[in-house]
This record gives C-alpha cells, sequence and structure tokens, in this order.
C-alpha cells in the first residue's frame, strides 16, 4: 500500500473518528492518573500553609525536592511494595472487587464531560467529549449511583465491626445525598432545556451572568453541599471519622488497594469538579471571550480554540478542586443525625421548592 | 458507530487499571504471613464478639431512596420536554409533586428519619 | 440487526433462571432476587419487542415496570424484615410451618 | 457484541439462583442488570438503558444489600434435591408456554406499526428521551399520576411494616 493511499485511508469518516476516540480516551485517563499524587500532595502543602507548618518537604530526587511533590510518589512506590494482606474471614470475591468498583465508575463519569467545543476535522465533527449521548446528565447520575457498591462491598467483605460501620453509615449517606444531587439538576434541564452537556455549555455563553451559577444559585448551592457528601468528604467524612471508626469501610484495606481507593476518590472528586464547572460555570468558556472571538484571535484555528477551552475548565476544575481542601480543613465534622437530617429534611424540600419555582419562572417567562 | 463503544473501552481500562493494582501488591509485596496479620482490626484486642446487627434506620433510608430515585427520574423526563409540554406539564407534575409530598409528609411525621 | 429471536431466547434463558430460583430456593431474599430477574426477562423482551415493531410504548412500559419492581422491593424487602425480627430466620421452609 | 453479552448475562443469571451466599449472588444480579442496560443501548434505548443502571442497579439492588447486611446472613446450606411435584408442574409449563411464544413469534414474524425507531430517525426527532418524555405525559398520563400514587403507598407500606413502634414488645 502507497503512502497516498494510507493517506486516504486515514482521512476516511471512520477512521478519523477511530482515531479521535483513542485519543480523546488517552486524554482523559492520562489526565484523571495525574489528579491523585498532585492532590495528595495539595493535601499536605495546603493545611501545613493554613497552619503554618512545613508539610513534607524531605523526600527528593538527588536535590530536586520539587516542595515535596516527589513525597507523592514516594508513598506510591511504598504502597505498592506493602505487603498484601486479606483478613481472615474476608469474602474474598467482594474483597477484591470494591477497588476496581472505585476506579473505573469514577474514570466512566469522565467519558461524559465535554473538554471543549465541537471540532470539524477534515469535515467530521468531534465533539470533545469520550462519548456524546443524549441521555447525557442520566448517565452520569446512573454510573454515579454505582460508586455505592465500592463502599458498601468493601465494609462488608472485609469481616471487621469497623469496616461494616464505617460502610453502612457512609453508603447511607451517599444514597441519601443522591436525591438532592439529582434534583439540584433538574431546573438546569429546565433552564437550558437539554440533557447534553456539551450543549448545556454552548447555551451557558461566555459571559458569566448567563452562567448557570447565576440563573440557579439554589441549585449551585445544593450541588456544592452533595458533592461534598458524595465524596465522603469533610465536613460529612463520618465515614472515616478517625477518632470512632479507625478509617471507616477501607480499615482492612492496605498495599496496592488501599492506592485503588485513594485513586478512585481523588478522580470522583476532580469529575465532580468538572461537572460543577461545566453545569454552574460555563465549562470550556473562558469568561468575557466567546469561542468564535477566540477562534479569530488565534488566526482561526479551532483546535487552538479548543485547547483554550480546555485549559479553562482545568482551571475552574482546580478552582474546585482547592475549595475541597479548604472546606477540609477550616469546617468541623457533622454529627451523623445532623448529616442525615440535612439531607433528608432541608435539601429535598429545599430542592423540590426551587425546582417549582424554576419551572414556574420559566414559563411565565416563555409561554405567554 | 455506537455511542457507548468508547464507554465500553474505558470500562475495560478501568476495571484493568484497578486489576493490575490489585495484583501489583499480590506479585511484588512481601509473601510471609505473620500469624497475627490477617486478624481483622480491633485496635489491636482480640476481636470478641460476632458482628452486631445492625439499625433498622439504614434500612429506611434505603427504600425512601429508591422511591425518590425514580421520582427523580420522572422529574428528568418532565424537564427534559418542559418546553413541548408548557403549562399542562405543570400542571401534571404539580398534581404529581402533591401526592409524593403528602408520602414525604407521612414519613416525617412517622419519625422514619430520626437518627437517635 | 440481530434478530428477535436471540433476544427471545436470552429472555427465556433469564426467565427461567428466575423460576427456577424463587421454586428452589429457600432463602426469601434470593427468592425476592429472582423475581427481579424474571422482572428483567420480561423488560428485555418489552424494549426489543419495542425495537422490532418500531413503536414508543414498549420502553414507557419497562419504565412502569421498574417502577413497579422498585415499589415491590420495597415492600417485600420490609416484610422479609418484620419477618426476620419475628422469627429470626428468612428461610421458607421454616416459614411454611407458620401454614395453619 | 450482543452474543458475548448475552453470554455473559447467562453466566450472571445462573450464578444468581446458584450461589449459596447472599451477598455474592447480589453482585452478580448487578452485573446482571449492567449487561442489560448495554443491550438495551444496543438497541437504541438509551433512556431506558440510564433508567436500568440509576434505579435497578444503584437502588433496587443496593437495597438487597443493604438488608442483606443488616440481617448479616451468612451463606445458607445446600439446597434440598428433592423435587416437589407441584414446582415442577409451574416449571413445566413455564418451559411449554415459552415455547409457544416462540413458535408464535416464527411463524407470524411481526412487522413495523410504529414510525421509525433506527438510530438517525431519533436523532432527528430530539432525541430518545424526548420522544420518550412527551409519550408519558400525553398517552400515558394516567399511569404516570397512578404510578405516583403506587409510590405513595409503598413509601407507607414500607415504613408500616419495617418500623419497630415504640409500644411494640421487641422481640430479639
Amino acid at each position: 500500500m502507497g503512502l497516498d493511499e494510507l493517506l486516504a485511508l486515514l482521512k476516511t469518516d471512520v477512521a478519523i473518528e477511530t482515531i479521535a476516540a483513542i485519543i480523546k480516551i488517552l486524554v482523559v485517563l492520562v489526565l484523571c492518573l495525574q489528579v491523585p499524587p498532585l492532590m495528595v500532595w495539595v493535601e499536605r502543602r495546603a493545611p501545613a500553609m493554613m497552619q503554618r507548618r512545613k508539610g513534607p518537604n524531605r523526600v527528593g530526587i538527588f536535590k530536586w525536592r520539587l516542595y515535596g511533590l516527589i513525597q507523592s510518589l514516594a508513598d506510591t512506590v511504598k504502597l505498592v511494595f506493602k505487603q498484601e494482606i486479606v483478613p481472615r474471614g474476608a469474602n474474598k470475591v467482594a474483597y477484591h472487587l470494591a477497588p476496581i468498583f472505585g476506579v473505573f465508575t469514577a474514570l466512566l463519569i469522565a467519558c461524559a464531560i465535554p473538554f471543549g467545543n465541537d471540532l470539524t476535522i477534515f469535515g467530521q465533527k468531534i465533539g470533545l467529549s469520550v462519548v456524546r449521548l443524549d441521555v447525557g446528565f442520566l448517565f452520569i447520575l446512573a454510573i454515579s449511583s454505582l460508586a455505592v457498591y465500592t463502599v458498601t462491598l468493601a465494609g462488608w467483605s472485609s469481616n471487621s465491626k469497623y469496616a461494616l460501620l464505617g460502610s453502612l453509615r457512609a453508603s447511607a449517606q451517599m444514597i441519601s445525598y443522591e436525591i438532592p444531587l439529582g434534583m439540584s439538576l433538574v431546573p438546569i434541564v429546565i433552564i437550558f432545556g437539554t440533557l447534553d452537556l456539551n450543549q448545556i455549555v454552548v447555551n451557558q455563553g461566555a459571559w458569566p451572568w448567563a452562567w448557570g451559577v447565576i440563573r440557579a444559585p439554589v441549585s449551585f448551592l445544593l450541588f456544592l453541599i452533595c458533592m461534598f457528601a458524595e465524596t465522603n468528604r469533610a465536613p460529612f467524612d463520618l465515614a472515616e471519622g478517625e477518632s470512632e471508626l479507625v478509617a471507616g469501610f477501607h480499615t482492612e484495606y492496605n498495599s496496592a488497594k488501599f492506592a485503588a481507593f485513594f485513586l478512585g476518590e481523588y478522580v470522583s472528586m476532580f469529575v465532580l469538579s468538572c461537572l460543577a464547572s461545566t453545569i454552574f460555570f460555563g465549562g470550556w468558556q473562558a469568561p468575557f471571550l466567546p469561542y468564535e472571538k477566540i477562534v479569530d484571535l488565534v488566526g482561526g484555528y479551532a483546535w487552538i480554540a479548543a485547547l483554550v477551552g480546555f485549559v479553562v475548565l482545568i482551571l475552574k476544575a482546580c478552582f474546585f478542586m482547592w475549595v475541597y481542601v479548604w472546606v477540609r480543613w477550616t469546617l468541623p465534622r457533622f454529627r451523623y443525625d445532623q448529616l442525615m437530617g440535612l439531607g433528608w429534611k432541608f435539601m429535598l424540600p429545599v430542592g423540590l421548592v426551587n425546582l417549582l419555582v424554576t419551572a414556574l419562572v420559566m414559563a411565565a417567562l416563555e409561554f405567554r | 458507530m455506537n455511542p457507548y463503544l468508547p464507554v465500553l473501552i474505558v470500562l475495560v481500562l478501568g476495571v484493568g487499571l484497578g486489576c493490575i493494582l490489585s495484583a501489583l501488591a499480590h506479585f511484588i509485596g512481601p509473601r510471609p504471613l505473620n500469624k497475627v496479620d490477617d486478624d481483622p482490626f480491633e485496635c489491636g484486642v482480640p476481636a470478641v464478639g460476632e458482628r452486631d446487627k445492625m439499625s433498622v434506620k439504614f434500612y429506611l433510608t434505603g427504600i425512601l431512596f429508591i422511591l425518590f430515585d425514580i421520582e427523580t427520574v420522572f422529574l428528568y423526563l418532565w424537564a427534559v420536554a418542559f418546553r413541548q409540554l408548557g403549562w399542562f406539564g405543570i400542571a401534571e407534575i404539580i398534581v404529581f409533586l402533591v401526592i409524593l409530598f403528602a408520602g414525604y409528609i407521612y414519613v416525617v411525621k412517622r419519625g422514619a428519619l430520626e437518627w437517635d | 440487526m440481530v434478530s428477535i429471536n436471540n433476544y427471545l431466547i436470552l429472555a427465556t434463558v433469564m426467565f427461567l433462571c428466575g423460576t427456577l430460583g424463587v421454586l428452589f430456593r429457600r432463602n426469601l431474599l434470593l427468592i425476592l432476587m429472582s423475581i427481579e430477574l424474571m422482572l428483567n426477562a420480561v423488560n428485555l423482551v418489552f424494549v426489543s419487542g419495542s425495537r422490532l415493531v418500531n413503536n414508543l410504548d414498549g420502553q414507557i412500559m419497562v419504565f412502569f415496570i421498574i417502577t413497579v419492581a422498585a415499589c415491590e422491593a420495597g415492600v417485600g424487602l420490609a416484610m422479609v424484615i418484620a419477618l426476620y425480627r419475628r422469627y429470626g430466620t428468612v428461610e421458607t421452609s421454616f416459614l411454611r410451618m407458620l401454614r395453619g | 457484541m450482543f452474543y458475548a453479552s448475552a453470554f455473559l448475562i447467562t453466566i450472571c443469571s445462573v450464578m444468581v439462583v446458584t450461589n449459596r451466599n447472599p451477598v455474592v449472588s447480589a453482585i452478580y444480579l448487578v452485573g446482571d442488570l449492567f449487561l442489560l442496560a448495554a443491550v438495551y443501548a444496543s438497541l437504541d434505548a438509551h433512556f431506558v438503558a440510564a433508567i436500568q443502571v440509576l434505579v435497578y442497579a444503584g437502588a433496587i439492588v443496593v437495597l438487597f444489600m443493604f438488608v442483606i447486611m443488616l440481617l448479616n446472613l451468612g451463606p445458607e446450606g445446600r439446597a434440598h434435591l428433592r423435587i416437589p411435584a407441584p414446582e415442577f408442574a409451574v416449571l413445566i409449563l413455564t418451559v411449554i408456554g415459552f415455547m409457544a411464544i416462540g413458535t408464535m413469534l416464527l411463524t407470524a414474524q411481526p412487522t413495523g406499526v410504529g414510525g421509525d425507531l433506527s438510530a438517525a430517525a431519533i436523532a432527528a426527532d430530539g432525541g430518545n428521551t424526548l420522544n420518550i418524555a412527551k409519550l408519558l405525559f400525553t398517552k400515558f398520563l394516567w399511569p404516570f399520576e397512578i404510578s405516583s400514587i403506587l409510590i405513595l403507598l409503598a413509601v407507607i407500606a414500607a415504613i408500616v411494616i419495617a418500623k419497630k413502634d415504640k409500644k411494640q414488645v421487641v422481640h430479639g
């Protein structure tokens, strides 16, 4: 086969689509795998900064310490080389399955997030998310509802009282906050009239006063609270209240499986941050700079504009990641009855009222 | 191309990643097990007694979750067709929500959401 | 597209598994799970049939079936819990003795 | 694609029914439901696929898990090999019923009566979810409202049955 034929083959629709899909998958995977080590570093250095201490800064390769960044690397290596201990009486199937659930649910949600506007490559329209579905939102909710199994299976299988208690608490918390999470997003669907995440970003535009956070502020607050609760992060980290439950559902996990839990947790934090930016903060839209204008500015190269959008989205997500850390070291932990009360007795009614008010206002504006 | 094909690929990669992490420890980590290594963790004290039975509260939360979950799905369906359905749709959903809210009030009144 | 018969065969296998579970398992929870399996077999028939005759009604039926299944699971499991609390077991062979 | 998932679904279904440990059964049930969602997706029924995972795998089976954990159920003993006569009759009847349906479908292949449901046609019409929504809130208005009453009743029933009354004597 000659070179020309090969090039012609590469320009067919199927080939372009396939190559684009592979690239997108790789980008998402690589991006998600960068998050945990970086976040571990941030979570050590940020509180150190807040509490006026130094934090880990000793580990280095030769003389490069990179402000303690190498510590994450060292920890990863350490975790992998640790002895693996499966507790006696543990259910093997469930015990080995739990961390896997955690990793793949987080990665699957990342698939639905649009990292840029649609690109046209050789006359083929390519959406910059791994998967583009007309059930977009529901896909995310569905996959995130599977994340409960990580917690349930891990706690149940490890044959330990602490783990079981921690997992029951954590899973009850996760399912309780899934309802307000779902409800907080319904007004967004009403306002933007679509379940497609990229369409929502396009409809928000580049002007911050048209973004979701301004049009549906109550939804944003509900979503923010649910974000913390779904990932079992402070102030909702009762599942691993160190003083009562040792480490919660992953008490009996060690070595690389423990690392897998970490990976799942941080990736899902990152994905939820991306989601929050996408829905409420205009996603890949740079503030005050409409997409067309960026395309003009960079001389008509749409892919550079898409790259700008990608960076903008990551920056927005980083902001939310910072909020995660910030809140963790600022707010005290909730009590369990307060936590469940907040979810069921406050957020659920507020979510419903928010939904109805949004619907009535939109109806009054749109159907005369 | 089926839109779910990339999802499948990521699913396989994700599961593979989880498996690799699990397997790594299995093959790299030191093997010999101490006698007490695989004891369930009890803060260093030998484990006592059976696992306790759990409060039925968790179960009640579970069932309420299912039912409100379905309600949310109905709400999404309505929200998607919001513009096509118009005021008629709003009237329908209000009837729907009123009926379910009656259930919610019953739940609260019966104290099924109290954690003591 | 795969022929409808294959979907029906798959549904049959699932339904039979469910039937076997309901008939021969002694654990009430397993019986409830088997019922879910049977309901899913029915759902599969509905969805593939909806595609076959090009009519969305089948998919809406599935939606209602899922609603009913959720309610059934909720109430059924509540009964399992109540029975367990009363008699300390969920084995049908024991509960059968309750028949007057 | 279909054959792979069909094969796995069959295995999972058999495992659900035959496994002695309820939690492991529940795990296989999740696998079953997830694979079924994949089959629905391959039939372009995206909405049904999504709620299959959201409600079935993400909620109903979680509830099963909760109950199993709550009651702390261990593996059960081997089932009796003796097959009671009435149950055997039911089994035979089921097989015969399925064979009847199969023959019916083989002899009279039903053909399209409604609109076009191919992926392209659905996309042109605003997507699977929108179509289902429109149908649900017009043609299926009454079932929709009745299902809300059903949910209400289920809430009340579940709480009445499962909740321990303070007045009642507490067993165990």
